[in-house]
């Protein structure tokens, strides 16, 4: 029988339709046929310490450090990343528009007690909120400060149906664009960057799961070929992820 | 890695904890299930009851309709009432997603043929003889169907708390027209859903099982006070 | 007895199922303050006509008239039928127990406590079935069942009771205390159209009779001017058409 | 932004088209449901006929666990499940997670709970006399039971069609124990909820559509194989 | 008529409901071949001791002998059942049309369509229910149902058949016919226990009589050996006896 590799990653991977670019030719190639499990971070996680997946394809750095840590994971790689950015209503009440510093921009919204819109839900995406916050010495409470617990786009759904800010990341507001009212106000801080790292699970802690694709799939996503199919993937006309594997400028 | 051990210590030391946030979520998820399956009950039954007893010609083709809409999946009803209740939809202007009123009309739409189709059965499986009895008894309209439903309340009440552990145990449409938002729209279902999606599986079961403990107890809170003695000697 | 008046008449009366032809009658007469009996064998039609001339059943084409008012879609017939009683032939019961089906025409009529309690006591005294009155009416013998449903149509005090074979069920004593008791429940005023093989209650009660085979009318009037006719009648010999008469 | 009429127009297209994506999903689904509601009616038809039948001393707590459970979350079914059947679970080692099997036994635990009281519902409204009458005609118990069924069968019937319908249209269980894999356990339910996620809700809607149509088809089949004739007489 | 042979005996049959006692019979004998009556008030316990001796109620105290053989825990009852027949007070018919209804307990026994049609249509024929085969057993009148149930009782052509008040619903001319025919349909070996309230079936055709009372046994034994009693006897007057024992 042909082989199988589970791959458990993010919903935000599998919605962006890059990885039914990349995986097609990989399970050519290694005669292998990749299941993939989209949950989020944290789910992603538990399955592989589990032993329910044989690799995980994520991003939340400290969740993927500590995993490792532990012993779960083993040869973790940088694959690629892509930027958060900040949305907000067109008629932006607290005027962050165009503002560099998403912690500046935070902290005008918290000021303004505009509605603000958090994932709550212990994504990466909502870490990397939690972790603004902090840096802007913002406790974020009250009524202006709603957490939904849900994933990207409904988050983003609420976020425009409350006309309130939220922190997104840059492939998910793509794809909503067309049917909200919600404006891109701040981008660009490097403070917003969002780094993908893929890890197998250690063989040596779940014996049963089938390591060498894994890792075939590491050398395959990491590699020149790889790493060219995410530069060049666009969607809505624009380059979802940079690889960061192998920069650009050392393609061949 | 034991789920279950866990998710049982858990759920005491929640519950024991008298926890705030889960306070919270149980009375919205006890408010929002009760308000739908009163007002799904209202529509339901005389429904059900019309359903069952009249021979009107487009019947089998709405038994039909009624059994499929059975398999009405939450994520349906969710999108069809998101378009209609969203800013942009026709009823907009209410404001009703991400509040109790969203949730209540997806819910009601998701149990009425639940309940309707339910007791259509119980109604079909009563002794004629029982309609003539009440007409020669002197019952007005009112008192007709007020004996019917006397006759047939084993039928009702089991359609109603099935109707009613729909509602409780449904996570689609509370998650879509609620938005699951901390403190106000966060019922049982959609905190377990949350929990498990970050992982935390012994957690989520923990809210799990409190939702079957409370359903527990509003049943035997039923059987006591509506069917007591009656039901044990069956 | 009393003058012959017609309380409820019914006119040219059918009523088919299914293609097949149930009912046809022209004519049938209800006098006021009579026993009036229908005989026929089975399946001739009598439980029908009966649900039909106590409002029961309303699918049939003709008319009912009752004191003079033809029964339109504009009579308040819940109020006609609280003036009327019917005893079935297989008495349906509610859940519950035989102190709540005995009393519950009383409280669908709007009666308290103490009044339908006190009178629900009165009547299964006089019916000897006070001792039955906690038990569930589903648990009864046959003949119980009988009398309980007796009691439960006559404790409205009806102006018209209709019977299907009150005695089926009943016992010989039971039978006896009915047909002697029967005429003293109902009282003068009260009319009686009633369905019977029995003779022995013909003889003693029937002032008017009326005879169907397969749904038409054989014979109306009052019970002296039955004729044994050798063909179309209901008692199929000589010898009980003799014992009939013989009172 | 109008999704109904959207969903209309893609579902038209999508069946129209013969997409061999949505051919999977819904063979899938259907594969699903028939084999879940097949095991779930082996074991909860005799169950409910037996709750609904014998005197046993714990008959008042059964019936009021087994109301309890008609409000089973399909969250927490999938925990549960998925606790047994994870890699470190008990049942580990037959690899059921993220395959039919595993999705089929989480369904099942679903459903039984609710044919069983359903089917209950019906038996306690059947007469009494029946029973006896089986005897005296000398009936083996097997004949007896078979009798019982074919008085109890519309409101068998109904059980079982309520309970394909939940399976078909529930979504948690086949997303958490199935996990969503494209060609092989994707769903009608768990595309449509993959494509809400996305935001392409016309897209959603119009699965819910085709589910929809499925089950219509499915029960004018019931209808007319099974019931026929007598379900019109009535 | 026969020797007196026992072909079911019951001893020390007691049972009980909610703590009330229905039934308490220290012995009673079947005798076979021979028309076995059992008479007493409504409510005497007798349909109650029909379930138990045709074995459909197994739940009572004490001991049932068939042909000397206690039934016991280990005894095929389905195929003793088989050997009985019961014709209930109140029939229950199955969803389904007339025929269906009156072939079922031969298809039960495993006979083939061809068989049990051709049964079917002769007890009907004998039983002059033709004209109802087709229709559905729910819709027949209270009469017809009588009948259709008879025949389903005597299309095995029992051992033994229990009868509840048979005659009930029926017209003059069916009970008639009846009286005249069960003879007959009955064979030489058939054995009957048969409850009634008709006078005229007790005399015509019983050869041993049972008296119940309030659950227990009265008088038991050969027809004339029932004198009247001043007091606990089941016919109330002297005259009702004197009636019975005319012939
Ligand atoms: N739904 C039906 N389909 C066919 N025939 C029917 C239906 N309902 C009633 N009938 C027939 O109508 C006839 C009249 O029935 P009804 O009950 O009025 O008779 P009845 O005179 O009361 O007889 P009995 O003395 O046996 O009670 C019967 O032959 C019965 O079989
Ligand atoms: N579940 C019960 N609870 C209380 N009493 C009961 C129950 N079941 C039967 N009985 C009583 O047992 C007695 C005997 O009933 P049974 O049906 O055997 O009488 P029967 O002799 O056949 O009377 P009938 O001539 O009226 O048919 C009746 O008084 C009846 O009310
Ligand atoms: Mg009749
Ligand atoms: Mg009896």
């Amino acid at each position: 029988a042909q082989d199988r590799l589970i791959l458990a990653t993010t919903t935000s991977t599998e919605n962006s339709g890059l990885l039914d670019e990349i995986l097609p030719t990989f399970e050519e190639k290694f005669d292998v046929r990749v299941d993939v499990i989209a949950v989020g971070t944290g789910r992603a996680i538990s399955l592989a310490e589990n032993g329910d997946a044989d690799i995980i394809l994520v991003h939340a750095r400290a969740a993927e450090d500590a995993f490792v840590e532990a012993g779960y994971g083993v040869n973790r790689r940088d694959v690629m990343y892509n930027d958060f950015v900040i949305l907000g209503p067109a008629d932006d009440p607290a005027g962050v528009k165009g503002m560099e510093s998403a912690v500046a921009a935070l902290e005008k919204i918290a000021n303004s007690e505009s509605n603000f819109i958090s994932r709550g839900d212990d994504s990466g995406t909502h870490k990397k909120e939690l972790s603004l916050w902090e840096k802007a010495s913002v406790k974020p409470s009250g009524s202006w400060y709603m957490e939904t617990g849900q994933g990207m786009g409904a988050s983003i759904n609420v976020a425009n149906e409350k006309e309130g800010y939220i922190l997104a990341d840059r492939g998910t507001f793509l794809a909503y664009s067309g049917d909200i009212d919600l404006e891109l106000l701040v981008s660009g801080d490097p403070l917003l960057f969002n780094p993908y790292g893929i890890i197998p699970v250690n063989p040596a802690y779940h014996t049963h799961v089938n390591y060498q694709k894994a890792m075939a799939l590491v050398g395959y996503i990491t590699s020149q070929e790889g790493q060219q199919m995410i530069y060049n993937y666009t969607k809505y006309g624009e380059r979802l992820f940079n690889p960061s594997a192998i920069t650009p400028e050392n393609f061949n | 890695m034991n789920y279950i051990i866990e998710a049982f210590q858990e759920a005491w030391y929640l519950i024991i904890g008298f926890d705030r946030e889960l306070f919270n979520v149980v009375s919205t998820s006890l408010r929002l299930s009760i308000t739908s399956t009163f007002f799904a009950s209202i529509i339901g039954i005389p429904a059900g009851i019309f359903i069952g007893r009249t021979n009107f010609g487009r019947k089998k083709i709405v038994n039909i309709i009624l059994n499929t809409l059975l398999g009405l999946p939450t994520v349906v009803v969710g999108i069809f009432v998101y378009s209609l209740i969203s800013r942009r939809g026709i009823l907009g202007e209410y404001e009703m997603l991400f509040s109790f009123r969203g949730i209540i009309i997806g819910q009601i739409i998701l149990i009425v043929p639940l309940i309707t189709a339910l007791i259509r059965n119980a109604i079909y499986s009563l002794d004629e003889k029982l309609y003539k009895t009440a007409l020669s008894l002197g019952a007005t309209k009112i008192q007709q169907f007020k004996l019917l439903l006397l006759e047939a309340r084993y039928g009702i009440m089991g359609a109603v708390i099935t109707g009613f552990g729909r509602v409780l145990g449904e996570v689609g449409i509370s998650m879509m027209l609620g938005g699951n938002i901390k403190g106000v729209t966060r019922t049982i279902t959609t905190a377990m859903a949350l929990e498990t999606n970050k992982g935390r599986f012994g957690f989520g079961l923990a809210l799990g099982l409190i939702l079957l403990l409370l359903a527990f107890i509003i049943n035997i809170g039923v059987y006591s006070l509506q069917e007591g003695k009656e039901y044990e000697q069956r | 007895m009393s003058s012959d008046k017609i309380i409820l008449k019914a006119l040219n009366i059918k009523k088919n199922i299914k293609g097949k032809n149930i009912l046809n009658l022209r004519e049938f007469n209800v006098y006021e303050g009579q026993f009036n009996f229908i005989i026929g064998h089975n399946g001739s039609g009598k439980t029908t006509l009966l649900n039909i001339l106590s409002l029961v059943d309303d699918d049939f084409s003709g008319d009912l008239i009752y004191k003079n008012q033809t029964i339109g879609p504009k009579t308040d017939k819940v109020k006609l039928r609280r003036r009327f009683s019917v005893i079935w032939q297989n008495p349906y019961f509610y859940r519950g127990s035989v102190i709540y089906n005995i009393s519950l025409p009383l409280r669908l009529r709007g009666l308290n406590k103490n009044q339908y309690l006190k009178k629900t006591e009165e009547i299964a005294k006089r019916l000897e079935i006070e001792n039955l009155l906690e038990q569930s009416a589903a648990t009864l013998s046959g003949g119980e069942k009988q009398k309980v449903s007796i009691a439960r149509a006559l404790i409205t005090e009806p102006e018209i009771v209709f019977v299907d074979e009150p005695t089926t069920n009943l016992d010989e004593e039971s039978i006896e205390f009915f047909n002697s008791h029967f005429a003293e429940l109902v009282t003068e005023e009260m009319t009686v159209v009633m369905v019977t093989h029995d003779k022995n209650q013909i003889r003693s009660l029937a002032e008017k009779i009326t005879v169907l085979k397969k749904g038409s009318v054989q014979y109306s009037g009052p019970i002296k001017g039955l004729h044994y006719q050798n063909d179309n009648n209901y008692y199929s010999s000589k010898q009980d058409y003799r014992l009939l008469m013989k009172n």
